[in-house]
């Protein structure tokens, strides 16, 4: 029932909350996140970021997170985009929507939704410097931490 | 003890780069059964493989596109995948 | 800081985003919550929703709430528009966005924002059922409830 | 004993519907100090007002458009708002 898609262009967050409410009014709330490229990163300057992933395992594995929420949300849609490839700062990285009747549960699954695909899903983002040094991002303990809180 | 396994094995981000290579078939000897005897023969096939697997404690693994741990078994076909902590979102 | 707008126009929520995040690249991260009418309540249909308001009241509740939210979290913008008059099944209330570097902080300002605005700001939602009563919608405790688990 | 103090009062949602007034000025006796009082005395303009006062635990104030309650001191010229508790969002 979830809308997933990874791909190289830009997603526009507009078109796709019309899209997941277009027709409906059974909808109370609908939870949004958007994750951008930022140009900082550890106080250094960022000129891209890079997304790399490994195409036949991705959308399984954010389905499998989608139909996770599903089950522990009564959700009435429910859509996660992650772009892939080099993106400047600004750029989107990642949509996460998710509606349902009642807002305690759009918003509680659109922060699940973000903080499982930030650990269980195969993205790998490497950091291109202003001075021309690429480093891949190395995961972060509060990333794991944020995910734990949810499998209590 | 048991048969050899000819397994596809793909790299990603820095293991990718550390061990030159993207994706690779390889038929281990027999007894290599499990993921971390997989990673253990992987290690000796060149300086850039070790390189990728000096820190185990920071690869990760999935076999046929779920995730796995070194206690994974390994068959015949499978596709084994190596990678750093996941990064995305 | 924020932009907070009471009107009975719609909102256009990728418009708004647009607005927030124009010309940055420091945001790493936007959290959105759209509330919508549904045309359900205790399994009666409903046919429209009223919002009455306290003009004189309102813009004022708002910005205090989002003062709040920004003394509570690093937020580099913020944005509430909240309608009111007369709305159909469908329709959207009310928008909340809430940038900030981190998602953590984007995420939870938003939920703060609607949880404090629901039990804050001075609106009152009258139900016109299909059989033509009209009904006064009454302050849910769970409402209340997520508001007070900002306050510990 | 405190002077006489001109308020405007208003009335939201039922509690309009019920006094079948948005707003209305009025000048209560000395002795109206609080936000407690001026209900007392609100309670008997009319059966209308009676009826939006009957059940005082649902009805909230503001004074000059803050929170208030019972307790508030009022002062000439406030601004004093009842209405039910809020169901926005």
């Amino acid at each position: 029932m979830a809308r997933i898609l990874v791909q190289t262009a830009d997603f526009d967050t507009g078109a796709e909350l019309g899209r997941l409410t277009a027709g409906r009014s059974d909808i109370g709330g609908i939870g949004c996140f958007v994750g951008t490229v930022r140009d900082t990163a550890a106080g250094r300057k960022i000129a891209a970021l890079t997304l790399e992933h490994y195409p036949a395992m991705t959308e399984r594995a954010l389905a499998a997170i989608a139909a996770e929420a599903e089950r522990r949300w009564e959700l009435l849609g429910c859509t996660v985009i992650h772009r892939v490839g080099r993106l400047a700062p600004g750029a989107n990285i990642v949509l996460v929507l998710a509606a349902s009747a009642h807002r305690q549960a759009a918003l509680e699954a659109t922060a699940f939704l973000i903080d499982w695909l930030k650990t269980k899903a195969p993205f790998w983002k490497k950091e291109e410097l202003a001075d021309g040094a690429a480093t891949w991002v190395e995961a972060r303990e509060t990333d794991t931490d944020a995910a734990a809180r949810w499998s209590a | 003890m048991s048969d050899a396994l000819p397994l596809t094995v793909l790299y990603f981000a820095w293991l990718r780069e550390r061990t030159g290579v993207a994706e690779e078939r390889v038929v281990p000897p027999p007894g290599i059964a499990n993921v971390a005897a997989l990673v253990d023969w992987l290690a000796g096939r060149s300086a850039g493989h070790a390189a990728a697997f000096a820190d185990r404690a920071v690869v990760r693994c999935a076999v046929n596109q779920e995730f796995a741990d070194p206690a994974t078994p390994l068959h015949a076909g499978d596709e084994v995948a190596f990678f750093p902590p996941v990064t995305g979102g």
